[in-house]
């Protein structure tokens, strides 16, 4: 296959969407229902192309060439490129297009897959909506701008795209706007993102600024040959900060995390394609996409942020009841994993997470949507319209009324607590094995990370568990429970494929190793191009660093860096570490909600403050509305009447005074000039007591006047 | 004896000088006595004095330039030609204008005294512009003081209209009073009365400085209530409102242009020193600043005119203040006392003329309609007689001194002298009082068109041969808008006043 | 000493005076005319004046005829003028006059 | 140089407006009702034909026009250029008066040429609707199209003033007799702004005249022409400072700017649908093109020294105008309008600021914000036309729930929003971006605190999204606008609104994919414009720093 060719259908697997999006909102009407057809026919299309683009990647051979004409593309084994001219200066022009590397590859396969799925899903599970054919034109506008993401080559389109993925996220969380909750958290989302875009948006200035260009492999090229943003180190690592924070707001990481769990207010889909599955890995994405640039104190920041996320929102699913916020949270705690595994230098394991993640995040959120219809078409049946179809205490019992989704259930949550045999055991036990090794080479006060990451991989396995047992074990707590029933195979099947997917040997032949696997020998840590003193040695590839300054000598080519190495030797401590800590979280949660040994409510008295404070999320919401809110509207506020009133006032007076200035004028000669000539009179004080009986008519007073001008004049000007 | 012949050879040469007066003088004698006669005929002087106004305007062209007869005394150059064709187009308009006013037309009397005085009033501005002496300086204002008396209270039933004549008389009583009181210090000061001699000595000897001052400024002071500039501008409102509408733009317009002629014909005769061969500056003897006095005048008068106009309701009351502060705008060109300068206010008399002119009209056809002048009663009339409110509302442009109206290129040319004499504080002050105004002059459009448009009012009609006056007043504003070179070259070409 | 140009000056500056102060003063109008008369008058004796004394031409007296002359006529149109204001006000209070204001 | 055409293209593109204003004018208005009808249509049609043959030859010049000659201040390479001598009058002392006749476009003002015939043709759909004093209306309007196109092809200083004041008459009229409750106050308050700030401008040109000689403006711009020893003469004197204070202001009370902003949201809360949009979509952009055309250009030395200034300015009418917007929703009558009406000055204060950047990216930026907020400001203001003239009311928390009524209008409204929260794949995306990447250059600060603009951009505008289109419908909306069906078949859009809105939408989304058209209009004109400013930038800058 030819390279342009393999070109040609990534444009078309990008465009594709885009065409679904366009026929479903301008002939939506018409198709009716047939429109969830064309839609996912097109998704088909789109899944096959990024099936071709993964495979031709990985196992063809390109040798490299240049061809330059209006387009510009470059081919290597690494990277195959299409650049070309979008904004025109005339005497600079800043050029963008897309390129197909193996990590964009992979997550091609990603996002087909789940969009593909999730459309399936939807057929059913969105049937009979008022605004059917709508939903999929925005699945369809969600699609193609994040295939954007992935296949952008440079910061201009990351961000256009960037910027899509988030109107359509906007769209779909309000899709029911109806519901002023859910408007309000699409208008939340929005918003929150655009806080992190604005760093996102300032690093990209900052590096277009010094470079002159947006495209990755220039600008990394050139910080290669030690051209630095301002020729400082400091503020290159405050550019990749920047360009970070569009990640904290994308992939909701503290503090930006608020918007997540509103986000649920949207169809369970697409809760499940966007904000599990694809769009909040964006910013992971996009981290590991800019790896090279990011210096050691940026990483450790990455892995400070992400390993607070982690743990903050384990500890708050805790204890929701509402069965998506419950999953919300431990996405927003599985993404801090992400970030944290980069932010370690474990980005092999962080990629390799991202995508098992993908898999049974999608499942889990496509069972409790499966959930949800079942409980919602209950309650409809029964016109029962009190109870939350989506409160885990009005559960109970669904194993039997829901075997499939039950066992898909149990086998994915299975894989999020990392226990064995499961393609979550592999990503999450590297990851760990990553934190530690990070803690061990590093040292200090670092050692918290690994700490964190051990703590909330417990606090996962317990609330997942947790959520299972209440909802599917026990016996029924509501006759809507009670009614429930199975879904057909629409809904099941892409519970199926999930699931399957979550598996451990399509990854690795060892159910123990994910080294093993071919995952890590595809997706490489990027050689960082950041100067040598600003990064960690251990992170520096033996490749062009040397055999001699490595420790270990000999054996160091078996590894692509020091971290690897380490990351090897403390791979069994991590793993039985994780599986001892995983396995008290499952037996504690048994212990709770299972046999009820253990007392939930005992705890709540014991510990009133961590419980409300896990309740309340933190009270992140509470703060965030009252300060910053509540202050940006209060300024707004301000500043309205400000210009109501003192701007516009200032003018109004002064028009008030010239025109009563006027009046003034006017009445002179009423007023004053009497008193002027009572004055002359007085002062030439000769007839004075004939002057006692002056009064003045209007036209001598004018004389009068006049007169007075004279002597003024002839007075002044001598 | 043999001075006696000269003197005599002197005055049959004079007489060639003489012929638009003398034809003025020959038509009034005529009103006079067809006054007696046909007294039937209301309008048969209008006709004598268009005839004689004719005749004279005529031989304007004939007359020999630049040259002074009557003992030095009586001059004619092109500055004082066209100051008088300003007069005469004036008094043209203000005759068509007189066949439609209902304050005129409605009352026992026949208007035949009205045109008289009318001549007599043109037969002393014409003397004005061209006088030399200080005697005929005195006489020739009187003259049109006089008649202008008269007329401002012709309607003398009308209590207003008496009592503004009464007003007006003692007012100008006395600043004419004043102003013979300074001539005669003058003529103290100097010996003479003809002011080019007047010139010569003030350059060859010095004189007491306070003196001659005081002196000076009281003839100013004579000029400027002419002119009605602040603050010897007290009588302006209540005379053109008492009197009739017609009167009052005659006064507006023509008394006042004739003012201007005689101030500056002063000041460049008498004041000034010596001019500059190539570049035409005038430099000014004695010590004190008259640029600064009269720019003083000047922003005195527009400030105060604009001020006092923004809260006036009746429709005279406000174009009488818009009028003294035009007054403003005019004295800034003579302040700046160069030909530049005097080109300036030669080009500002004539536009000013058309569109106030075509204003008073306006005003007076709306009076005569709705038997009001107040500003408040013309609510609705854009609807009710649009093309009347269109061509008044292009006048209010103009008076604004907005493009592409004559207004506009009126103020250009003043600024522009203005500013390239170095005074920018007054031009400054110019373009601020220009945005003042356009306060009050909006105010009428306001009412025309945007207010009262809900009351549905039978439309009114205006008798046609005012109509076509002020359709060609229009006209010439807006062409003069966007091609006013020939106002610009015929004004320079007069701009050159000749002295002996 | 005899007389000089001084007194004269003097003399006529005084009734300047008194004019002026007649005219703003006075209520009824034939006396601000009066008024007006002296003013008029004030500046012959100056006219008369000045060509008597610095030895100059007759022009002096010329002005000083003219100026009678305009002061009749000014006068006549007064009274007339003042006439009308009484059969229109039945009074010559120049005070009252005065509906015409702002 | 000729006019590349046979003909006169830019006295064409200027004055046919005229002669449609004298033809509506010749339009007989019958008294029967009927009759009235008939003669409103036919004003109305001659209004849209030469409106429509307006944007004809603005295609043509967009189709001739060679975009490799940059103009500026080269009159060679000027394009469609007419000069003729107009007045020509000898004075003392200031010897020959020229005034020239002098058209002609290049890449800054080929794009305004555009935008003005563009909205003029489309503003005209929404004056159906105008009822009262049909002939008043459509010739005044037309006559407010000539004034606004003439603006953007003077070249001589004088005709430049004549046009800039020949439109204040038309607007005031059509603010104040067409326009809402407080119609008398806003026109009024419109015409002596605009006046206080122009009058000096005319100052400042008689100033320009006495040290050039001429009133080509291409003169001025060029530091050999000044007479020494003249009033402007020599560079960074305290005179040039103030004349180019002078100039600034007048534009900036036209752009408007903070502080001279508060005309602008009284203009058009009481203008009607079509003035508000004729106001926003091309009236502002006057005040910096002024700015771009004459003010940087004929006093560089001043440019570079009130730099920061200016860029302070931009930076605080972004947020500013972006605040007062954000209050809208708390604070007042709570008016759909007053609310685009700010973000007006915010979208605005993007251009000032990619101006003062002096850098191509931002140059170009500004000039491309100023055509995509024209199109996308017309588009708002039209969207606010459309229920108001369904409901006879603006108010915020009137209404909910739209976008189930109507949802095609909806989906017009979304864009329009969205292009006016800058959202990528839209125009004005681009022209922000290019604005930030410029200004980030000169002033990164400034540039940073700009972008807080954009996120409270994305707040009001959500907002506003949020009260009128979500949410449940309010009862008294429920039944059809109107019962009759004559005016308002169906409840959603009709044709003449497609007409008016579908063109400015496609547009919108093109310039948002492909913006080269455009950018490469001015690329030629914006470089050279920036190499004239090259030396002046940061020269003993005012509120230097930052």
């Amino acid at each position: 296959m030819q390279p342009e060719s393999l070109l040609l259908v990534s444009v078309l697997t990008l465009l594709l969407p885009f065409l679904s999006f366009v026929v479903n909102i301008f002939f939506g009407k018409k198709l009716g229902k047939a429109s969830s057809i064309v839609a996912t026919s097109i998704l088909g299309l789109v899944l096959l192309g990024s099936f071709v683009i993964f495979y031709f990647k990985l196992f063809a051979h390109f040798d490299s060439k240049v061809i330059v004409n209006y387009f510009l593309y470059e081919f290597s084994n690494e990277i195959l490129q299409l650049k070309f001219t979008w904004i025109d200066l005339g005497s600079l022009q800043i050029k963008v297009g897309i390129a197909i590397d193996n990590l964009s590859a992979t997550m091609l396969v990603v996002v087909a897959m789940v969009s593909f799925l999730v459309h399936l899903f939807s057929i059913e599970y969105m049937a009979g909506d008022p605004r059917f054919s709508r939903y999929f034109a925005y699945l369809g506008l969600f699609t193609f701008s994040m295939n954007g993401i992935v296949l952008a080559n440079n910061f201009l389109f990351m961000y256009v795209f960037w910027e899509l993925v988030g109107i359509s996220s906007y769209l779909l969380i309000g899709f029911w706007f109806e519901k002023k909750s859910a408007a309000d958290a699409g208008k939340k989302a929005f918003i929150v993102n655009r806080v992190g875009d604005l760093g996102f948006f300032v690093g990209i200035m900052i590096l277009y600024f010094s470079f002159g260009t947006v495209l990755f492999d220039d600008i990394f090229g050139s910080i290669a040959q030690g051209k630095l943003p301002f020729n400082s180190e400091a503020i290159l690592t405050l550019a990749g900060i920047l360009i970070f924070c569009g990640a904290i707001g994308k992939s909701a990481q503290f503090p930006l995390h608020v918007w997540l769990p509103d986000a649920m207010e949207g169809p369970t889909p697409v809760s499940a394609l966007i904000h599990a599955a694809t769009m909040v890995a964006a910013g992971v994405y996009l981290t590991a996409r800019v790896y090279a640039m990011f210096t050691a104190d940026a990483l450790t920041f990455i892995a400070v942020i992400g390993a607070i996320t982690a743990f903050i929102s384990a500890t708050i699913a805790i204890t929701q009841y509402d069965f998506k916020r419950v999953l919300a949270y431990s996405t927003v705690s599985q993404l801090g994993y992400m970030i944290m595994a980069l932010g370690v230098g474990a980005f092999t394991m962080g990629v390799f997470h991202l995508v098992t993640h993908a898999w049974f995040k999608a499942a889990l959120f496509l069972c409790s949507g499966s959930v949800i219809h079942a409980m919602h078409h209950s309650a409809h049946h029964l016109g029962d319209h009190h109870t939350d179809p989506q409160d885990i205490r009005n559960m109970g019992g669904l194993r039997r009324t829901m075997p499939w989704t039950y066992r898909t259930f149990l086998l994915v949550t299975l894989a999020i607590s990392g226990v064995p045999l499961t393609s979550g055991f592999l990503s999450k036990d590297g990851i760990l094995a990553g934190t530690l090794a990070y803690a061990q080479l590093t040292g200090g006060w670092r050692w918290f990370i690994p700490i964190i990451a051990f703590a909330s991989a417990g606090l996962t396995a317990f609330y997942m568990f947790r959520l299972l047992i209440v909802s599917f074990h026990g016996e029924p707590r509501t006759k809507v429970a009670e009614h429930t029933k199975e879904n057909n195979w629409i809904i099941l099947l892409p519970l199926f494929v999930f699931s399957i997917l979550s598996l451990w040997f399509f990854y690795s032949p060892n159910p123990l190793d994910a080294q093993s696997g071919w995952f890590p020998k595809i997706i490489v840590q990027p050689k960082t191009v950041v100067p040598t003193e600003t990064q960690w040695d251990f992170l520096i590839t033996h490749s062009f660093l040397g055999e001699s300054h490595s420790s270990i000598g000999k054996e160091a080519h078996k590894y692509l860096n020091h971290f690897e190495e380490v990351m090897h030797h403390l791979h069994y401590p991590a793993m039985i570490l994780s599986l001892v800590i995983a396995g008290s979280g499952i037996l504690f949660a048994f212990l709770f909600f299972q046999f009820k040994i253990l007392n939930p409510e005992t705890f709540k008295k014991q510990f009133p403050f961590l419980y409300s404070l896990s309740f309340r999320k933190w009270y992140f919401d509470e703060v965030y509305n009252a300060i910053v809110a509540g202050g940006t509207v209060l300024f707004a506020r301000i500043s309205a009447l400000f210009d109501l009133y003192i701007v516009d006032g200032i003018v109004n007076a002064w028009a008030w005074v010239t025109r009563n200035f006027g009046h003034f004028i006017g009445h002179f000669d009423n007023f004053v000039i009497d008193g002027l000539v009572n004055l002359i009179a007085n002062v030439t004080g000769f007839f004075g007591s004939v002057l006692r009986h002056i009064q003045t008519g209007r036209v001598q007073t004018y004389v009068a006047f006049a007169v007075f001008g004279l002597i003024l004049l002839i007075y002044f000007l001598i | 004896m043999l001075e006696i012949l000269g003197f005599v050879e002197d005055i049959q040469k004079s007489l060639f000088l003489f012929l638009p007066e003398v034809f003025l003088v020959v038509s009034l004698i005529l009103a006079i006595l067809s006054d007696l006669f046909f007294k039937r005929l209301k309008f048969f002087n209008a006709y004598v004095a268009l005839v004689g106004f004719f005749a004279a305007g005529i031989s304007l062209f004939y007359i020999p330039k630049d040259q002074v007869g009557f003992l030095n005394s009586f001059v004619v150059d092109n500055f004082s030609i066209f100051i008088k064709l300003i007069i005469l187009l004036t008094n043209v308009i203000i005759i068509l204008m007189s066949f439609n006013s209902k304050e005129l037309t409605h009352n026992k009397l026949s208007l035949g005294e009205f045109y008289t005085f009318l001549i007599g009033m043109t037969f002393g501005m014409f003397l004005v512009t061209g006088s030399l002496n200080l005697i005929l300086i005195y006489l020739a204002v009187e003259t049109m003081s006089i008649s202008s008396y008269i007329l401002a209270g012709y309607t003398k039933e009308i209590k207003r209209s008496s009592e503004a004549s009464l007003k007006y008389v003692i007012f100008g009583a006395v600043s004419s009073g004043l102003m013979i009181y300074g001539i005669s210090l003058l003529f103290g000061l100097t010996g003479s009365l003809n002011i080019v001699e007047i010139n010569k000595i003030l350059q060859t000897s010095p004189i007491p400085s306070l003196a001659f001052f005081i002196s000076i400024i009281l003839i100013l002071m004579g000029f400027a209530y002419k002119i009605s500039a602040v603050p010897f501008h007290f009588w302006t409102p209540d005379v053109y409102e008492g009197a009739p509408i017609t009167i009052t733009a005659y006064l507006s317009v023509a008394s006042k242009v004739a003012g201007f002629a005689v101030l500056i014909r002063f000041v460049r005769s008498t004041l000034v020193a010596e001019t500059s061969a190539q570049q035409e500056i005038w430099t000014l003897i004695s010590s004190i600043d008259w640029t600064f006095v009269i720019s003083i005048l000047s922003f005195l008068s527009m400030t105060v005119g604009n001020i006092i106009a923004l809260w006036q309701n009746n429709l005279k009351r406000l174009l009488a203040y818009s009028s003294i502060a035009h007054a403003g705008y005019i004295l800034m060109g003579v302040a700046v006392m160069n030909q530049t300068g005097v080109a300036s206010v030669l080009i500002y008399s004539f536009i000013y003329m058309i569109m106030n002119l075509g204003a008073f009209i306006c005003a007076m056809l709306i009076a005569n309609e709705i038997n009001s002048e107040d500003i408040n009663d013309i609510e609705g009339l854009g609807y009710r007689a649009p093309v009347l409110s269109a061509i008044f509302s292009i006048f209010l442009f103009s008076l604004i001194g907005l493009p592409p109206t004559a207004g506009f290129i009126a103020k250009f040319y003043v600024f522009s002298a203005v500013i390239d004499a170095g005074l920018i504080w007054l031009a400054v002050a110019g373009v601020v009082n220009s945005v003042i105004s356009l306060y009050y002059y909006v105010k009428i459009m306001r009412n025309m068109f945007i207010r009262g448009i809900e009351v549905e009012k039978e439309p009114i009609t205006f008798p046609a041969l005012n109509l076509v006056v002020i359709f060609l007043l229009s006209i010439f504003t807006l062409v003069f808008g966007i091609y006013f070179s020939p106002i610009i070259n015929w004004a320079n070409f007069s701009a050159n006043i000749f002295v002996k | 000493m005899g007389i000089g140009l001084t007194h004269y000056l003097v003399l006529s500056a005084i009734l300047f005076g008194l004019g002026l102060f007649a005219i703003i003063t006075r209520k009824n109008a034939v006396l601000v005319l009066i008024g007006v008369e002296l003013v008029l008058n004030s500046a012959n004796i100056n006219f008369v004046a000045f060509s008597k004394f610095n030895k100059l031409n007759i022009d002096g007296h010329i002005a000083a005829l003219f100026v009678i002359m305009l002061a009749a006529i000014e006068v006549a149109v007064a009274l007339a003028i003042v006439l009308n204001i009484y059969q229109n006000y039945k009074h010559i209070n120049v005070d009252e006059v005065d509906t015409l204001k702002e | 140089m000729q006019s590349n055409l046979g003909f006169p293209i830019l006295t064409l593109i200027t004055f046919l407006p005229i002669v449609g204003m004298l033809l509506v004018l010749l339009v007989p208005v019958f008294k029967s009702k009927e009759g009235r009808e008939l003669s409103h249509t036919i004003m109305r049609w001659i209004t849209v034909v030469f409106t429509f043959f307006q944007v004809i030859l603005a295609v043509l010049l967009y189709i001739n026009f060679d975009k490799t000659l940059p103009g500026v201040n080269d009159i060679s390479s000027f394009q469609f250029v007419e000069k003729i001598t107009w007045i020509n009058a000898n004075f003392p002392i200031v010897g020959q008066i020229k005034i020239e006749y002098f058209l002609g476009v290049d890449g800054i003002s080929l794009p305004m040429v555009l935008l003005t015939a563009l909205v003029c043709f489309i503003a005209v759909f929404p004056s159906f609707v105008i009822h009262k004093g049909v002939k008043g209306y459509f010739a005044m309007y037309l006559l407010l199209d000539t004034g606004m196109m003439g603006v953007f092809v003077a070249l001589d200083f004088f005709l430049f003033y004549v046009f800039w004041e020949v439109m204040l008459l038309p607007m005031y009229f059509l603010i104040g007799i067409w326009g809402g409750p407080r119609k008398e106050y806003a026109a009024i308050k419109f015409f002596i702004y605009t006046l206080v700030g122009s009058v000096f401008m005319l100052l400042v040109i008689i100033g320009l005249y006495f040290s050039v000689g001429s009133f080509n403006m291409l003169e001025m711009m060029n530091p050999e022409n000044y007479k020494p020893d003249s009033i402007f003469a020599g560079m960074h004197t305290t005179i040039r400072y103030i004349a180019f204070m002078a100039l600034f202001i007048c534009f900036a009370i036209k752009v408007p700017t903070v502080p001279f902003h508060t005309w602008l949201p009284d203009a058009h809360v009481e203008a009607p649908t079509p003035i508000s949009v004729i106001l926003a979509g091309i009236l502002l952009k006057m005040g910096t093109y002024g700015i771009i055309r004459i003010a940087f250009p004929i006093f560089p030395d001043a440019a570079g020294y009130f730099q920061t200034l200016i860029a302070w300015v931009g930076m605080i009418s972004i947020i500013y105008g972006a605040l007062c917007a954000l209050g809208q929703h708390k604070v007042g009558q709570k008016d759909f309008k007053k609310l685009i009406a700010y973000s007006s000055v915010s979208h605005m204060g993007f251009v000032v600021l990619g101006i003062a950047a002096m850098r191509p990216e931002g140059v170009t930026g500004a000039i491309f914000q100023m055509f995509n907020h024209g199109t996308i400001t017309s588009m708002l203001f039209m969207i606010v036309g459309v229920i108001y003239d369904r409901t006879h009311t603006r108010g915020l928390d009137e209404f909910g729930g739209l976008a189930t009524k109507m949802p095609v209008y909806t989906g017009i409204m979304m864009v329009a929003f969205f292009a006016a929260i800058g959202l990528p794949g839209l125009s004005s995306f681009i022209s922000e971006v290019l604005v930030f990447l410029g200004a980030f250059n000169t002033y990164p600060y400034l540039a940073i605190a700009s972008g807080l603009g954009i996120i409270l951009g994305a707040a009001y505008m959500l907002w506003a999204l949020q009260r009128v289109f979500f949410g449940k419908l309010p009862e008294r909306w429920n039944k059809p606008w109107d019962p009759t069906g004559k005016e308002f078949p169906g409840d959603d859009l009709i044709a003449r609104e497609y007409v008016a809105f579908v063109p400015l939408a496609l547009i919108i989304i093109f310039l948002g994919i492909y913006p080269n058209p455009m950018l490469q209009l001015m690329n030629a004109s914006v470089n050279h414009f920036v190499e004239i400013l090259k030396p002046y930038v940061f020269i003993g800058s005012f509120l230097s720093g930052m």
